[in-house]
């Protein structure tokens, strides 16, 4: 493994000036699950690895019915599913926070993590873009937000630039008949990456029959995880049916741009695509009609 | 006397006969009787006064340490079958 | 020469220092600075669970923690789990259900087992699964480790 | 010949001798190893799958600040033509060297090249990088089929197939020809009603051991070298080590630490000979460790293999001729398991018209090893498939088409030999009488398979030593290292015969200057031979022990009888004395009392194991849930039934993933793209069920106590076992292993 320095940094402005001042040979280091592994494989060239897990602000895991769930970058992922109200509120998160590596991944490993590593196979950032949620980011210049679906631009790349770094994650309130659900396809029943993964959220009319609205977001599936905005856009005021869904699931398909590597074939792929969205609406949907 | 069981692939020089009985009261004794009924045989079991590797020697159903000192029964059946390579059951000298 | 940097950690309960260089690993420290063995590299890359360890009450893999990360933070190992007359319950689960064989993996799924425990002392056995995946068995099948947890957890029950 | 009789110790099920010290983390294993002044070695491998090596140079490493020493093929005798006869085998020994340290070629993704030595692994890792190697690349044969074909690449220019000892005149990739023939299959064939015939292809996988290979080695100043290592033999290491480097055994100790699993492949040496090679250039002791990348790309998987299996049998059942054409992947160097493949493939059923043909082939990926049973389950695969197709097709229960075409004692197996006493018979009726088989099925996509195995089990030699302890406890020494409780399952036959407890037994596993010579932890040997040597000491002891008790009471030994742990006198006086009460006074009648046993014994036994497996097809997504899982394996005797359990669990499991995930994916380069355990998908426990382990016994009259080697047929039956439950569940049958979804998915015509 190559030789790097380790700081760590104590506020946002530290880390920041760090990322600043080192440029690409710079990586914030939060659960290290990835990172860690990368260097050590040579598959990333790290000088400085800059710990930001005693900043408070990238630490925050805070829910309020009315205006939503702030999740700081470095939230691990069991500290997420510990909470009641955000499992009952962000269902499909919790899906993706329980099957990310194994139980004891998950005591490093955090869904800003899984963002900023920009995997097109992460199981996080389904979620995330079907929950409507946003990047908060501090640079050298102050702070911006991204919605979540432009955040990735590559495999390992993202819309971060020089000196920026991800400081915590806005997921709204969930709307009223609401509820959101994350599946993905493995060969085994945990510790694989997602040969595919699909994520949905649905709002439903008060007689809980109706479509209001949905998104749909797919993983592994192209260069960076996907917002499946025309097949979500299709499900809008339709009734609940088979038809509709598959209709959704064809249009998933359609925008499906899949590898064959050694996790799967992209004719496997794109037919998953297909499966698990009918599974991810379905069950969606089926998490909205089972609530009292 | 011992009966020597001719694998497929050496049943050429025994003009298709598979099981030969000879006599011989040592694995040795039993190949050079074997040769000299049918020539050219040893030359395919042994090198340099040892078994060929590759070759190993079943005494009555059980696998000898292939040596050609072994002893033989008056009733044994002797059978020459490939040595089980990939680490199994080949014992070193 | 890489630099090396001076921690100070508590691993099973004792304040410990060490000089280490950035990219070791705790796994690393462990074993080659503390001479920790008992937290064993299958992987080394969080596949395996072999260097399980409890850090700051949590189940990590050593592997994946660099050893300056423990500054100040609470590490425990497998040698701190008997006591000095008696083995954890945990441990004599294992030796009582012959669920080790070669027994490399063994010390990763007590310290699994043990987080499990600590924070649901009353697991099914599916929750024991869901738990332990992280850790690599390619002896038992499984069967005797779950067993043997299971017992603990009636045990308590 | 063993009876069913009563036993104190053996069939009981005491806390393991090692226990404690792996439960708490204080068992020393191969990696835990630490030396003062201690080096660290990383070995550099070939980026590529088949090259020749044009030049190596290794200056910007040794340079390298922090660097000690750099070693590359040049550092080995030269090997010339000799052939090493090993534990393992009769090997080539360039072949063997340079599978060490490639010399010329390499031949698959990973050979070793060249190795460092350093202060620190980083750094040796770090300078491997700075070792400049210029290759001339040439194109990969990476399938058996490929290698074969008239064409194909040569991996090696001199080899020539050899068939039972004939040398063919033209070089191929196709190392060795085998066949075994019985009866006449023509006429079998044509005596058939019904003939099914099916192709199978198997991917390679590897045994999967958590812990990677490594070695410690030192030379003293006076040339004696000591090697620390995890192995499944010290004194193969030995043997190797001393072939590599043309050194004498007797200055070669190899100290075996405890070993994390090896499954076969921890009796071929890699980087030990290196460790030393590293250890002589820096005059420092190195430790060498692989990481688990090293383990995949470098050490032996288990072969790729493909297979064509044609039976015939009659309307009502009778499998009259059987016809296998095997052709295995031997990895870079020759020695593919076909041969246990061909003699395996056939061996449950009594079939009197059989043709078994066998290919050892090279392709440029690395040198296979033993793996579990090596080359049956691939065989059984193929044949265990063809059996189920012909039941279905006639309409006849599964088990009971098995137990009709039985193999028993006395039939004659296909390879020759005549069976001994087996258990084929009681492991079927077993299997049939278990509630599993005749639980309800009947679940959409649901299905239940079921298929048989059989490994033949080795004997080789074990010694043992035991020295007696004036408490009544004994220390047993032995040369047999302890991959999965086989320090207990030995004591507890020396503790029998001498009617003490097993916890009365300190077993140690010594270094090869401290014990006899005893042959590797592999092909389900050690609890039956270094079992059977223990056997022989312990009864050395009894003999000696009984002249004591006669020397006490001034007796003739004739009069002195030993039973449950008590000597007394017969004709005439009193006496009675316990072996504890009797070790006390060891010293008052002719102090110590050391007995030995040796052995080779060649009646192994052979095992079968009927395996029953329910399953759910996800027809959307291809993947296979294993619902419930039985395993029913004659043992012989089940010396510590706990640890025969875990075998078997350990075996059917492995199968499990061999079947449905396992294997080694390679690109068109010849590069193994999932060299993880991320992506080379083994079960983890969320993967199954409980494994329901049953034990039956058919004493192995080759064996005081009847034990039969159980490590290995395990492994044999899963495969095709769940094959046979998922044509259950969705009606295909399929061929090609592992069966992972989207092999599932084609065959069901989903895309």
């Amino acid at each position: 493994m190559q030789d790097f320095s380790y700081v760590a940094a104590k506020t946002v402005p530290e880390a920041v000036a760090l990322l600043d001042e080192k440029g690409e040979k710079a990586r914030i280091l939060a659960g290290g699950t990835d990172l860690i592994v990368q260097v050590r494989e040579a598959r990333r060239d790290v000088d400085l690895m800059i710990d930001v897990k005693s900043i408070p602000a990238v630490n925050v895991l805070d829910y309020n019915a009315d205006t939503g769930l702030t999740l700081g970058a470095a939230v691990e992922c069991y500290k997420i599913y510990a909470v009641d109200a955000i499992c009952d509120a962000y269902p499909s998160l919790i899906d993706a926070t329980t099957i990310i590596g194994g139980t004891a991944i998950q005591g490093r490993a955090g869904v800003g993590g899984n963002l900023c590593n920009a995997s097109p196979a992460a199981d996080g950032i389904p979620p995330l873009i079907v929950l409507n949620a946003t990047c908060v980011i501090a640079g050298p210049n102050g702070e911006r937000e991204l919605p979540v679906e432009q955040f990735c631009t590559a495999p390992g790349q993202t819309a971060l630039e020089k000196g920026e770094m991800l400081v915590s994650l806005k997921v709204p309130a969930p709307a009223s008949n609401s509820s959101s659900f994350y599946l993905r396809f493995i060969p085994r029943n945990e510790m694989d990456i997602a040969v595919v993964g699909a994520g949905a959220s649905v709002t439903l009319d008060d007689a809980k029959q109706t479509i209001v609205s949905a998104r749909i977001a797919l993983a592994a599936v192209a260069p960076t995880p996907l917002f499946a905005e025309e097949a979500s856009a299709l499900l809008a005021g339709r009734e609940i049916s088979d038809a509709a869904i598959d209709e959704a699931a064809q249009a998933a398909q359609a925008i499906a741009r899949p590898i064959s590597d050694m996790r799967g074939t992209a004719e496997q792929r794109t037919h998953l695509v297909g499966v698990l969205t009918r599974r991810a609406l379905n069950g969606a949907i089926q998490r909205v009609q089972d609530a009292s | 006397m011992p009966t020597v069981v001719i694998p497929p692939l050496m049943r050429k020089f025994t003009g298709g006969e598979e099981n030969i009985t000879l006599p011989g009261a040592t694995v040795r004794e039993v190949i050079d009787n074997l040769e000299s009924r049918h020539p050219g045989i040893k030359e395919r079991l042994c090198e340099e006064d040892r078994l060929k590797p590759g070759i190993a020697i079943y005494i009555n159903g059980l696998l000898t340490r292939g040596s050609l000192l072994e002893h033989v029964d008056a009733d044994a059946e002797i059978h020459f079958l490939p040595a089980i390579g990939g680490g199994m059951a080949k014992p070193s000298d | 020469m890489a630099r090396k940097s001076h921690v100070q950690t508590t691993i099973n309960g004792e304040t410990v220092e060490f000089l280490c260089e950035s990219r070791q690993s705790l796994l690393e420290v462990l074993r080659d600075e503390l001479h920790l063995t008992g937290a064993k590299e299958g992987c080394n890359n969080g596949n395996c669970g072999a260097c399980s360890v409890i850090l700051d009450g949590r189940l990590v893999n050593s592997c994946l923690v660099l050893g300056v990360e423990t500054e100040g933070k609470s590490v425990e190992t497998i040698e701190g789990l008997a006591e000095p007359d008696k083995l954890h319950p945990i441990q004599d689960a294992f030796l009582e259900n012959a669920a080790l064989q070669c027994g490399i993996c063994t010390p990763g799924f007590i310290m699994s087992a043990k987080a499990l425990l600590d924070s649901n002392p009353n697991p099914t056995e599916h929750e024991i699964r869901y738990w332990l995946a992280g850790n690599l068995c390619r002896c038992t099948g499984y069967d005797k480790i779950v067993k043997a947890v299971l017992d603990v957890a009636k045990a308590s029950a | 010949m063993a009876e069913k009789k009563e036993y104190k110790v053996i069939g009981t099920r005491p806390i393991r001798h090692d226990g404690v010290d792996k439960v708490t983390g204080r068992a020393l294993y191969g990696a835990d190893f630490q030396m003062t002044g201690l080096l660290h070695g990383r070995v550099l491998r070939s980026p590529h799958a088949h090259a020749r090596i044009i030049s190596i140079d290794t200056s910007r490493a040794e340079a390298y600040p922090g660097v000690k020493g750099v070693v590359t093929a040049k550092d080995l005798p030269d090997a010339g033509d000799k052939v090493a006869d090993l534990g393992e085998g009769a090997v080539n020994l360039k072949h063997l060297c340079d599978n060490i340290l490639a010399s010329d070629k390499v031949l698959y993704k990973g050979h070793a090249v060249a190795a460092v030595a350093a202060t620190s692994p980083h750094i040796a890792e770090e300078a491997c990088t700075l070792i400049d190697v210029e290759y001339e690349v040439l194109p990969p044969v990476l399938e058996v089929r490929q290698a074969m074909e008239a064409d194909a690449p040569l991996l090696h220019e001199h080899l020539k197939t050899t068939s039972m000892g004939e040398t063919a005149d033209e070089p191929s990739n196709v190392a060795s020809h085998i066949q075994h023939k019985l009866g006449d299959p023509e006429k079998g064939f044509a005596e058939a009603d019904i003939v099914v015939e099916r192709d199978f292809v198997t991917g390679t996988v590897h045994q999967g051991y958590i812990e990677p290979h490594n070695a410690t080695a030192h030379f003293n100043q006076d040339g004696q070298l000591t090697i620390w290592c995890s192995t499944q033999g010290a004194f193969t290491v030995r043997e190797q080590v001393a072939e590599i480097l043309q050194y004498p055994i007797s200055k070669i100790k190899v100290v075996p630490m405890e070993i994390g699993g090896g499954f076969g492949g921890k009796i071929s040496v890699y980087i030990k000979p290196v460790a030393a090679l590293l250890a002589k250039k820096t005059g420092k002791p190195v430790k060498v460790l692989m990481s688990r990348a090293d383990v995949f790309e470098g050490t032996g998987p288990t072969p790729a293999s493909y297979i064509r299996v044609k039976m015939g049998a009659t309307k009502d059942g009778k499998i009259t001729a059987a016809e296998a054409y095997l052709a295995f992947e031997a990895g870079a160097y020759p020695g593919a398991p076909v041969g246990p493949g061909a003699m395996c493939i056939f061996a449950p059923y009594s079939i009197e018209n059989v043709v078994i043909d066998g290919y050892d082939v090279v392709v440029n990926k690395p040198k296979t090893a033993p793996y579990r049973a090596p080359g049956a389950p691939n065989a059984a695969f193929g044949s265990e498939s063809v059996v189920d197709e012909i039941a279905e097709k006639l309409d006849i229960d599964p088990l009971e088409i098995r137990l009709l075409n039985a193999a028993k004692e006395g039939d004659r197996r296909a390879d020759g030999p005549i069976h001994p006493r087996i258990g084929c018979i009681e492991t079927l009726e077993a299997t049939k009488a278990h509630p599993h088989y005749t639980a309800p099925n009947g679940k959409k996509h649901h299905g239940r398979g079921v298929a048989s195995g059989y490994w033949f089990n080795i004997g080789l030699e074990s010694s043992v030593t035991i020295n007696v302890n004036s408490d009544g406890t004994i220390n047993l020494i032995e040369g047999s290292t302890d991959i999965g409780g086989t320090r207990a399952s030995i004591a507890m036959q020396a503790a029998e015969v001498l009617g003490i407890p097993a916890e009365s037994v300190n077993p140690s596993v010594v270094d090869t200057n401290s014990v006899g010579y005893t042959a590797v932890t592999g092909g389900s040997r050690t609890t039956y031979a270094t079992g059977y040597a223990a056997y022989e000491a312990a009864q050395e002891v009894k003999r000696k022990m009984i002249a004591r008790a006669a020397k006490l009471w001034e007796v003739n030994e004739a009069n002195v009888q030993f039973a449950d742990g008590e000597f007394s006198c017969i004709n005439g006086k009193e006496e009675q004395i316990s072996f504890r009460d009797l070790c006390a006074q060891l010293g008052q009648t002719g102090g110590p009392i050391v007995g030995s046993g040796t052995v080779n014994p060649g009646g192994a036994g052979g095992a079968y194991a009927t395996h029953v497996v329910d399953v759910v097809v996800d027809e959307e997504t291809g993947k296979v849930e294993i619902l419930r899982y039985t395993a029913v394996q004659d043992a012989g005797r089940a010396i510590h039934p706990s640890y025969v359990e875990g075998q078997i669990q350990g075996g059917a499991v492995q199968g499990i993933g061999w079947a449905l995930n396992e294997e080694y994916i390679y690109n068109a380069e010849g590069t193994m793209t999932n060299a993880s355990f991320l992506d080379y998908r083994m079960p983890t426990c969320l993967d199954l069920p409980m494994i329901d382990a049953v034990i039956v016994e058919v004493p192995n009259p080759g064996h005081p106590y009847g034990v039969r080697g159980v490590g290995e047929v395990p492994i044999v039956p899963p495969m095709a076992a769940i094959a046979n439950a998922i044509y259950d569940a969705i009606g295909v049958r399929m061929t090609e292993l592992p069966m992972s979804p989207d092999r599932l998915l084609k065959a069901m015509g989903k895309i």
